[in-house]
């Protein structure tokens, strides 16, 4: 047991099965030398040398179509995008090659890849580097999709994703890679399409993603301390599969759901959610289903203005609180 | 001088009689299956798209008979030649035109995706440009292992204008893979000519230098030139020496798709090409090389036979079975997105 | 009043607005010497000559690149990108450049283009040219989304959409270009955000949009005739600006939900609408909002495997009834 | 022979000690606004990301005085310089890199998005590549209205191979567009070396072929160089004869961006390139042409006195007001996407 960052969990998951699998390899701009634009690749080119981990041009598209044709073909490909945000310059592979090449060869190919990139705002970085786009990935049917929350969480995932027979998007938050927590020694592996119950209640349930887990958590302390509001907190962490069991479960428990979305209101992936328990658990409901993100505004780069959009535990509170008392 | 008259050169002939009599079997048989695939497409048995390489045979030919068991194809929605050329039966390319059971996706890709893992054709794409990145991947998996196989990428000089294109051969070169780009010349995009959107008089030609590759165009429709390219294209790349792009200079008999009937063609265009018909001339080669013209025919029945042999096959065949519907979504064979 | 394809419409929309307005420029891929790949911009080129109609190369980026380009600085460019799947090879304008011009540049530029493209299945063509892709616009921040379903509305909505001082993605139905319609004579002009009741109903309320439009008015019959239930069927129209209006108040007034998509599950525009309802809506619902959609998969090109995995009217009536009998 | 003591030269001189004042005082300029933009960010006042072109100042200044009202720029990012170069107060740029209500965009774009329409500025791209389409459409815009203003559009060797780069100029081209697209060559992608990711060693100059464009690789750290080649390309592009890609050798002094010390760079190599820092090459260009060394000081005095009253007045600034978070989504100044 140790206490890791998110950005070192990184680099753990990946060097715990790259050491397991000749097979993986790593592809990505300044991912090799230089240790990535995040430090979240630091020693793997060390480690492992230039043709196991290959800084390329950049060439987003080149960038994942050699991924593609790597899996293809027999090798456990893992592909940096920078930026979740540049995910649309290479996103025919994403939405069109990847996800359809098992279907449309009639089960003859599998594509074994994950695609890792840094998601999601509170860096200031404005419009075109902020952004959280784990819907873009999650509409597509054929891929995975994860974003956790923790470094634990980080390792575990990772080395699902990496042995999965899919292609796997793994959505790092960029905000999250200083944060720290609790990592046990040895091989860590988790699986993939499994919500987390990270705080049991009886009131209402709140699921959340990535950034905003911590901000739910704080926002279900601080309903339980002020308002007297036991929220249940459920950290979804795989979009696809996703883990509808915890999720009903958990309304079936409170009779209340809200999401805390980081993503611009439109199909955000609680949208998904709530379209769910609204047919499945609507028996269950004891009142509307409320969705909390930020809205559906491009990211300003200001600090205050930011700050103001994205959803935080204030809000959270404020919001849930006027809900379930009104 | 014709070289019929002339046995020394058929003497050093680098090419040789047995190899002669495949380049043309394949040339014929793809002819006579494309055909065949129109015919089926006007008695409305082809109900999705399709694209003929009809005129187009010598570069599929050529290149199939270059490459070994093990070498990987990567065609696009015109790759019914690619697929074939690679020895894929008749039956189960005519079949997944059909969109019929015994077709090699079942009907579940289509024409446009031809796919055949067993024969190394590692798929047709119908995105212009998603394919070049795709088989650079491939080739860097063979050199990351040490496998000697190489990829071969066929493509439209359309598709020399996306950026995929440009992003794949700088690609291949500054990793030196062991990848094949041949860029069919039709002169056409759908109904667009090429040349009225394009900088440069040879589409992938004149742009080979951008990637510090060397110029190479060559006659597209004479089976005998691809065939020497293809071949020393590939030992390049099989010998550890990087990529080649090579652009083959061709004309498509037919319209682009099913439903287009070319009118956009100058008048006397298609005439003139057809005097180059790759057919024509490669039956008139084997005849110049003084090959055995029993065996000459012996493939033009053999082929008229297969391809009614395949056409009966694919009309008794059934639609597959309604469970492919959700079959094969994830690589467990199932679609289960939730639990 | 006269008879019209919806194929026509298109071009009768485009060429109301080219005729009215010497800013508008069209481009695209064999739009303009061959009419277009679908038929569906024959004559224009004709009409307005090679420099208001321009072909251009396989060049997707460069072509919505180019539009952004002209729109910033003064033009209103329509531009083709021929089937939707392929806005995948363009998305960084889709997603990141033209909808956040204006919100990152504080209102200093403004980008007033159309971008118009085959959206849809039921043609045959297999998993990369036969996605509805609607979702893929719809969730970005600073786009406008509309999909007619008629030919009257091809052309309103066209005009509204070349007059709309905003990125608005037009999504025409390869499958319904054939279809017919009575459009009236004289100019045509609609209203972006604006959904129509095209069948008055008590007992629960259909949302459709585009090919799905006609199914769901079949099953609403069909439901009449033979069950009993009285549906009242909404044509969406416009994904946004959304009104949620009409949505609402329909709801309001029949206490159930169904939404009919052809789009795989996941975040159809069903979601987000569900969710909007499960919020605001939630006290006048009778029981579960149910989502009627293509499955999670990419399409077959099998006609078959396509024609069963659409909804069709016959699936449309079958869940309908048993979920309000049941 | 140096120039200074042959009068001759500088009577035949092109450029004249005006012209040469401005690309002295934009260099100037440039270089203090971006040292204090490096001071702000150690203060911890510049809180987003920032992207300088110290050592590439040459370049913006040259096309920034061969460049007419009218023109219009298209940047990246690294965007300050070129910002400054067409006349934007230093407090608007500045401003906006803090993140303050009297930036450019009043905060909401940020650094890597500086845009001034009312300068000719049409923005600044951080998506590699994104705006050399752009730059085509406002190109496209001009030739089809009939207006004489010219686009130019800045990037970076690492853009080249990125397949926006490559659909651009084939566009360009065959539309014969009035646009310029600069290729800053600073020899470095983020932390990468481009050479090692390159497959030519000029990476826009060798690609220029490709779209039938003749190869132009200048000294960037010129001014004269970078000013006599962007009135020509410029003036070419304003005559209807199409456009230019010039590629200009320069590099950066500092890290790619706020948070790089540069630590990849090999030993002695900013040391040889600060030897041909542009301002010293042409503050000794200025004195061997004598042109008047105390206007050279007064632009060096003014200079500093502009950075601290801008620095004064962007310090002075508020936040921008909340209200903001929600405007200009749509063009109509709201946000509204539902009824
Ligand atoms: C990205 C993309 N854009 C457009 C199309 C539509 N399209 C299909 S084939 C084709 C023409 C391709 O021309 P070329 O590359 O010369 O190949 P050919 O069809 O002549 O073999 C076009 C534009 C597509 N499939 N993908
Ligand atoms: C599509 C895309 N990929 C990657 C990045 C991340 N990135 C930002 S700047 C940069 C390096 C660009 O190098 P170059 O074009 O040489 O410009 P320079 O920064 O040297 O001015 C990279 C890779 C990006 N912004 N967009
Ligand atoms: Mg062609
Ligand atoms: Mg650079």
């Amino acid at each position: 047991m140790a206490e890791l960052s998110y950005r070192d969990a990184v680099i753990r998951g990946i060097s715990q099965e790259m050491r397991r699998d000749k097979n993986v390899v790593f592809l990505g701009e300044d991912i090799g030398a230089a240790g990535g634009v995040f430090k979240a690749t630091v020693g793997l080119f060390e480690e492992f040398g230039p043709l196991r981990v290959r800084d390329t041009p950049i060439s987003e598209q080149a960038i994942l179509g050699a991924a593609m044709g790597a899996a293809m073909t027999g090798l456990r490909p893992i592909a940096e995008i920078m930026f979740s945000d540049f995910i649309a310059v290479c996103f025919d592979y994403i939405a069109n090659e990847m996800p359809k090449i098992a279907y449309m060869t009639n089960g003859q190919v599998k594509c074994p890849l994950v695609i890792r990139t840094g998601n999601g705002a509170g860096v200031r970085f404005g419009a075109q580097h902020s952004q959280s786009v784990e819907n873009w990935t999650m509409m597509i049917p054929g891929l995975k999709v994860v974003a956790p929350s923790s470094p634990v969480d980080v390792i575990g995932l990772m080395a699902a994703a990496i042995r999965d027979n899919n292609p796997v998007i793994f959505h790092e938050h960029k905000a999250l890679y200083a944060t720290k927590g609790e990592v046990p020694d040895g091989e860590i592996i988790d699986t993939l399409g499994t919500a987390k119950i990270l705080r049991a209640g009886t009131d209402c349930t709140i699921l959340a993603l990535a950034l905003m887990v911590p901000r739910a958590l704080e926002a279900a302390e601080i309903l339980a301390r002020e308002h007297g509001i036991n929220a249940e907190v459920v950290d979804v962490r795989s979009l696809v599969p996703l883990d509808t069991q915890t999720i009903l479960g958990s309304v079936a428990k409170t009779g209340r759901l809200f999401t805390v979305e980081e993503n611009p209101r439109l199909l955000g992936w609680g949208a998904e959610i709530a379209s769910i328990v609204a047919d499945e658990g609507f028996w269950d409901l004891d009142g509307p289903i409320v969705r909390i993100t930020t809205p559906h505004i491009p990211l300003p780069a200001a600090d205050h203005l930011e700050d103001l959009a994205l959803p935080n535990a204030a809000r959270i509170v404020d919001k849930i609180r006027r809900v379930m008392n009104g | 001088m014709s070289l019929r008259s002339n046995p020394v050169a058929s003497l050093n002939d680098d090419i040789g009689p047995n190899i002669r009599l495949e380049l043309y079997r394949l040339q014929v048989e793809i002819r006579d299956c494309e055909k065949r695939a129109y015919d089926l497409f006007l008695q409305n048995m082809i109900k999705g798209t399709s694209h003929l390489s009809l005129g187009q045979e010598a570069i599929a030919a050529g290149f199939g008979v270059a490459m070994k068991k093990g070498d990987k194809s990567f065609c696009t929605y015109r790759g019914h030649a690619h697929t074939l050329a690679r020895g894929v039966p008749m039956e189960a390319m005519l079949g997944e035109l059909m969109l019929r059971d015994i077709g090699l996706m079942r009907g579940k890709g289509g024409s446009m995706h031809l796919t055949s893992v067993e024969h190394g054709v590692m798929g047709s794409y119908a995105i212009i440009g998603a394919h070049l990145p795709i088989a650079c991947g491939s080739a860097w998996r063979a050199q990351y292992l040490g496998e000697k196989d190489v990829s071969v990428c066929f493509f439209g000089d359309g598709t020399t204008n996306i950026g995929a294109f440009h992003e794949a051969l700088n690609f291949a070169v500054i990793w030196k893979l062991p990848v094949v780009f041949v860029c069919e010349n039709n002169l056409y995009m759908e109904y667009t000519l090429n040349a009225d959107v394009t900088a440069v008089p040879s589409p992938a030609g004149d742009r080979a230098s951008a990637y510090g590759l060397p110029k190479i165009v060559i006659d597209g429709n004479d089976a005998d030139v691809v065939y020497r390219t293809a071949m020393a294209a590939i030992e390049k790349a099989r010998n550890g020496e990087g990529p080649s792009l090579i652009e083959c200079l061709t004309y498509r008999h037919s319209g682009h798709s099913r439903a287009d009937p070319g009118k956009y063609r100058p008048p006397g265009e298609l005439e003139r090409w057809l005097e180059k018909d790759p057919l024509k001339i490669y039956k008139q080669r084997l005849a110049e090389f003084n090959v055995d013209a029993a065996q000459v025919a012996a493939i033009e029945v053999e082929s008229k036979r297969k391809v009614e042999v395949a056409t009966e096959l694919c009309k008794a065949s059934p639609s597959a079975p309604v469970e492919l519907l959700t079959a094969d979504v994830y690589a467990d064979g199932g679609w289960a997105w939730r639990n």
